[in-house]
């Protein structure tokens, strides 16, 4: 089933009338997930959406609940958790695979994260190929594919002009269903590509398990600078810290991205901090992307979607640790 | 270029052999076009050092890591890193004899398609005006004719339309403190930022506190700013920072006297200082 | 693992009121919790941790000391932000709290062996839960030896139990020792604790340890331990990490893949020892 | 909050304005105004500083955060400031201070320094009417304000 590329702005609209509609946008100078609708133009280009799609499930700022206390009381806690029918549209196959790893987080392990999942519940997820692949990207080193990605509801095929629709889900069955008017029966000829940057991913966690007190972390992290790029660009970081905004006897609770590249990321009150310096955290960042999400939820935790090789200050890029995991002789 | 290369790994090898630095921070090579920053312990690695269009990362703030150094640290340093090291030094953060400053004139560096980075392009002190040893002959300086022209440009701005600009500006802002952790002026024991207890800054991503942390930030380098552009080359989303501290700058010159941070190490930074004949508004 | 029982999404607490705050030493008060209609706000484990919260101020996990028919104890010491007001906080303060979280003493394998509890200042906080659970399970364990230690007489925690109520016990022998003694009245020993545990000198069959102290101390006391010849896997602690969900998602009390609030706080030195060395 | 919304004035509307008084000379004038029982309006939140240059960027910028509509920062004239250079480095730092919050958008009136003696109550009662009546005509300040 196939749809014209000059139809697509009539599909967006007919979706927003009772969805937000996300679609990789750039809007101002800036690349990123905006509802269909703001002044930008579309931006189905190779180099992935800048701002991660991750903003949508799980807000840079999002608020829990509100407080009031007077006196010694407080009254009843007033959870705020409102969210809307939402379509990211025009999804990569690594964005898609971050959506993933982020509902194993939080949906599952013992607790059931409601405000992640009321987003997950009225999300709809319509993923697209890429026809071109930016010299960054190394999904297909990290187990995805550029040419488009299973568990999304619907995947689109561009054909040139044309994009073929594939319903994957009940759910994007129904939506698909409701683009009839523009769709046609036949079908394209689907190209396949491959990333261009290539890493060697096998036997990299096992080797990473033993490798905790090597030389190797002195040297890399000696040049990051310790900001939070690489944690706020990629989208699957998914640290967050809890504060308040108060005002007087009224307050907001809040959670935040946080980044586990900061300094007081993990300062107790006592001042005992486990991970004084850089070495440290970078240690913990590429360890918890290679190794210990692996062993802990099976999958890699880093989809290969090339936005921290593109954007870090100081290139501290993963590809290049993982090449030097390999030369490091296993013995060692 | 290359040549030039080959002069600085010949100048390297040899500190490292007679044991006049310890060390030695220059740009290596890395994925595709990037020259991220190198720290050279051995003589034979000295190989690893390159010298081309595309080595834009600042070196200065590396000092900051390794504050009581046993021996000497060898710097690489074009204009705006040795202006950099001006500044620690002049912060007190860095003490002069403890670096070896290795001077690049410096032609300006590129992008990976080539193009002339913006802050190369506004760069008024190719030549390192403060250096031990330097390589090469001098490049002649450029200037920057329209360095305040985006400035005065948004002065003429009706003060609703200049709130609106740097409301949209400071919406971008993703709060990753990449700007303040690049930048050599930055160099506070603790940030406002980090003084959780305090609470000067929230940690929620909203317009307004992103605009606090933008403008307070500006305004605590105002006049120590060495204009490295730094901040603009490695903000993710691309904000005009420069355009604030140019306007910082811009003033301090029109009220105290022309100066540029980080050029001679015996002037101060006005702000540090007064004059009993300073303009008078408030009387 | 008992499911949190208080709202129905994990993050948000239940409002409970403090009943009573008893000062134990000048930094250490003892606050105790219960719902507003004066109900348990829930039945932890011992060793479980309650993530508590002082409404303007900010919320912060601690290990629940003891609990009773309708009560929550938390013994507190005052070190940051949230502590300073909370020690401020008087009885009827409305707070948040939720939990149980994490995991808790292996009381079930401890079974049948002789237990010994080594504190260390406000450390003897989360081992009194497992003390008080074995001394109303006194059947099923072994002797009880607890030793613990101070900075100085007055900064010794839970004076009365230590003093009082748990030397009464069916052989339970209580040793305690301050680091320095300025006011000269202290009649018991005065010295480290691992110094004091090296002197006491335990034999390790069937007997477990359960450590907590500050991480100076739990470093000594396990060389200690080690040169008495006791196993790791019989050597039993709790860790304190900087917590802000408490529920594993949000991924700052890592220590390797584990995380302390869901797969910790108790571990054990076995345990511990195939993970980094990151705590 | 767009910017028409910011133009409607709440009607009956109070400007909240806060003056950083240096504690040697303004406050000194500011009690003499009280002792002589000069009436200036009581929307003026007085906050006392050891000296003028104790102010910093950072009080100013929140002022304006969590809702005040007006600042000023009163010190001793140049010359007789009790820590002898102190109001030197307040004018240098608040000239450019002015400025920077102008290119920001925010109205400069709205952020004043004015030097007041110890003796001058009559100037600082004439300052704070003066302002109260150039912030009353400029409106409740919605810039860098904080959004409920």
């Amino acid at each position: 089933m196939q749809f014209k590329k000059s139809d697509l702005p009539k599909i967006l609209d007919s979706m927003a009338k009772e969805a937000t509609v996300l679609a990789p946008m750039k809007v101002k100078g800036n690349s990123k997930f905006a509802p269909w609708g703001t002044e930008g133009e579309l931006d189905f280009g190779a180099q992935n959406v800048l701002l991660p799609p991750k903003d949508c499930l799980f807000p840079q700022t999002e608020k829990m609940y509100r407080f009031e206390t007077d006196g010694l009381k407080v009254n009843d806690f007033e959870v705020i958790n409102e969210s809307r029918p939402t379509v990211l549209f025009g999804l990569k196959g690594c964005d898609m695979q971050s959506i993933l790893c982020m509902d194993d987080v939080f949906l599952t392990k013992g607790y059931v994260d409601d405000f992640y999942k009321k987003k997950r519940d009225d999300l709809l997820t319509v993923c697209i190929n890429c026809t071109t692949v930016a010299k960054e990207c190394f999904c297909d080193s990290m187990g995805g594919s550029p040419n488009g990605h299973a568990a999304a509801d619907i995947q689109l095929y561009d054909l040139g002009e044309s994009y073929q629709v594939k319903a994957q889900t009940e759910k994007g069955q129904k939506a698909v269903d409701s683009w009839q008017q523009y769709c046609n029966k036949d079908e394209g000829e689907i190209k396949e590509i491959a990333c261009e940057l290539k890493v060697d991913m096998d036997g990299v966690p096992e080797k990473l398990a033993g490798m905790f007190e090597h030389p190797i972390w002195e040297e890399i992290s000696r040049k990051c600078v310790g900001c939070g790029i690489c944690t706020f660009l990629c989208p699957t970081c998914y640290c967050f810290d809890i504060d308040t905004t108060k005002d007087g006897a009224e307050g907001t609770k809040f959670r935040c991205w946080d980044s586990c590249m900061f300094s007081e990321y993990t300062r107790m009150a006592g001042g005992h901090n486990p991970r004084p310096s850089k070495k440290e955290r970078v240690r913990n960042r590429f360890l918890h992307k290679l190794e210990y999400f692996k062993e802990r939820y099976d999958k890699n935790l880093c989809v290969g979607c090339g936005r921290c090789v593109a954007k870090c200050p100081v290139n501290l890029d993963i590809t290049s640790f993982i090449d030097q995991v390999k030369e490091v002789a296993s013995h060692e | 270029m290359s040549q030039m290369q080959e002069e600085l790994r010949q100048k390297a090898k040899e500190l490292l052999e007679k044991g006049e630095v310890r060390y030695i921070i220059g740009w290596g090579k890395g994925r595709f076009h990037h020259r991220p920053p190198i720290f050279i312990y051995q003589a034979e690695d000295v190989d690893k050092l390159v010298w081309d269009e595309y080595c834009v990362a600042n070196l200065g703030k590396y000092l900051l890591d390794d504050k009581f150094p046993e021996g000497k640290i060898g710097i690489c340093v074009r204009g705006c890193d040795s202006r950099a090291v001006v500044r620690l030094v002049q912060d007190k953060q860095v003490k002069r004899e403890d670096v070896c400053l290795i001077g690049l004139p410096c032609t300006g560096k590129v992008d990976q398609e080539g193009r002339e980075l913006v802050k190369c392009r506004d760069c008024m002190h190719r030549n390192p005006p403060v250096y031990d040893i330097v390589l090469g002959e001098p490049v002649e300086e450029k200037g920057n004719p329209d360095r305040f022209k985006r400035v005065e440009e948004l002065e003429k701005l009706s003060s609703d339309e200049k709130y609106e600009y740097w409301s949209n500006v400071f919406d971008k802002c993703i709060r990753c403190y990449a700007c303040r952790n690049v930048c050599p002026a930055c160099n506070c024991r603790e940030c406002f930022v980090d003084q959780y207890r305090v609470g000067w800054q929230g940690k929620q991503k909203n317009c307004m506190q992103n605009q606090i942390f933008g403008l307070t930030r500006a305004y605590h380098i105002a006049d120590r700013c060495i204009e490295c552009g730094e901040c603009e080359r490695v903000c993710p989303v691309g904000l005009p920072l420069m355009e604030l501290n140019r306007k910082l700058i811009k003033d301090l010159n029109s009220l105290f006297g022309p100066y540029e941070a980080g050029v001679n190490p015996d002037v101060k930074p006005p702000l540090g200082e007064y004059r009993l004949e300073d303009p008078e508004e408030y009387m | 693992m008992s499911e949190c029982t208080c709202h129905e999404n994990p993050l948000v607490p239940q409002v409970c009121v403090i009943t009573d705050i008893k000062k134990e030493t000048p930094d250490v008060k003892t606050f105790r919790v219960s719902t507003r209609d004066g109900k348990k706000p829930f039945t932890p484990m011992p060793g479980q941790l309650g993530m508590f919260s002082i409404l303007p101020v900010g919320e912060a996990m601690f290990s629940i000391t003891a609990q009773g028919e309708d009560y929550l104890d938390f013994a507190i010491k005052k070190t940051g932000q949230l502590t300073d007001a909370l020690h401020e906080a008087e009885i009827g303060q409305e707070v948040g709290l939720r939990g149980p979280y994490g995991n808790t003493f292996p009381v079930e394998d401890c079974k049948g062996h002789d237990l010994l509890f080594i504190g260390g200042g406000i450390g003897l906080a989360p081992v009194r839960s497992f003390i008080r659970y074995a001394l109303e399970h006194r059947g099923d364990y072994g002797d009880i030896d607890i030793v613990y230690g101070a900075r100085s007489p007055e900064d010794l925690c839970f004076k009365e139990d230590l003093m009082e109520n748990w030397p009464k016990e069916k052989n339970t022998k209580v040793h305690v020792t301050v680091d320095q003694d300025l006011s000269g009245e202290w009649k018991g020993s005065v010295g480290f604790v691992p110094a004091y545990l090296e002197s006491l000198n335990f034999s390790p069959e069937g007997r477990k340890v359960v450590l907590c102290g500050p991480p100076i101390m739990i470093k000594f006391c396990l060389q200690t331990l080690a040169k008495c010849g006791f196993k790791d896997s019989e050597v039993i602690t709790t860790l304190e990490m900087r917590m802000k969900c408490g529920i594993g998602k949000c991924g700052r009390c890592n220590i390797g893949s584990k995380y302390v609030c869901l797969d910790g706080p108790v571990f054990t030195m076995e345990e511990l020892s195939h993970l980094p060395n990151e705590y | 909050m767009s910017l028409e919304e910011q133009k409607q004035v709440p009607e009956n509307w109070e400007p909240t304005i806060l003056a950083f008084c240096c504690n040697w000379c303004t406050y000194a004038g500011a009690d003499l105004a009280g002792l002589n029982r000069m009436k200036y309006p009581e929307n003026v939140r007085i906050l006392r500083v050891p000296c003028s240059s104790r102010v910093n960027p950072q009080f100013i910028l929140r002022a304006f955060q969590k809702g005040v509509d007006g600042v000023l920062v009163a010190g001793c004239h140049p010359g007789d400031c009790h820590y002898v250079s102190g109001n030197y480095f307040t004018r240098r730092r608040f000239l450019l201070m002015q400025r920077f919050l102008e290119y920001n958008g925010i109205d400069p009136r709205r952020f004043q320094a004015r030097w007041i003696s110890g003796a001058e109550a009559g100037k600082f009662r004439d300052t704070m009417l003066q302002l109260c009546e150039e912030i009353k005509e400029l409106g409740p300040n919605r810039k860098l304000r904080e959004v409920k």
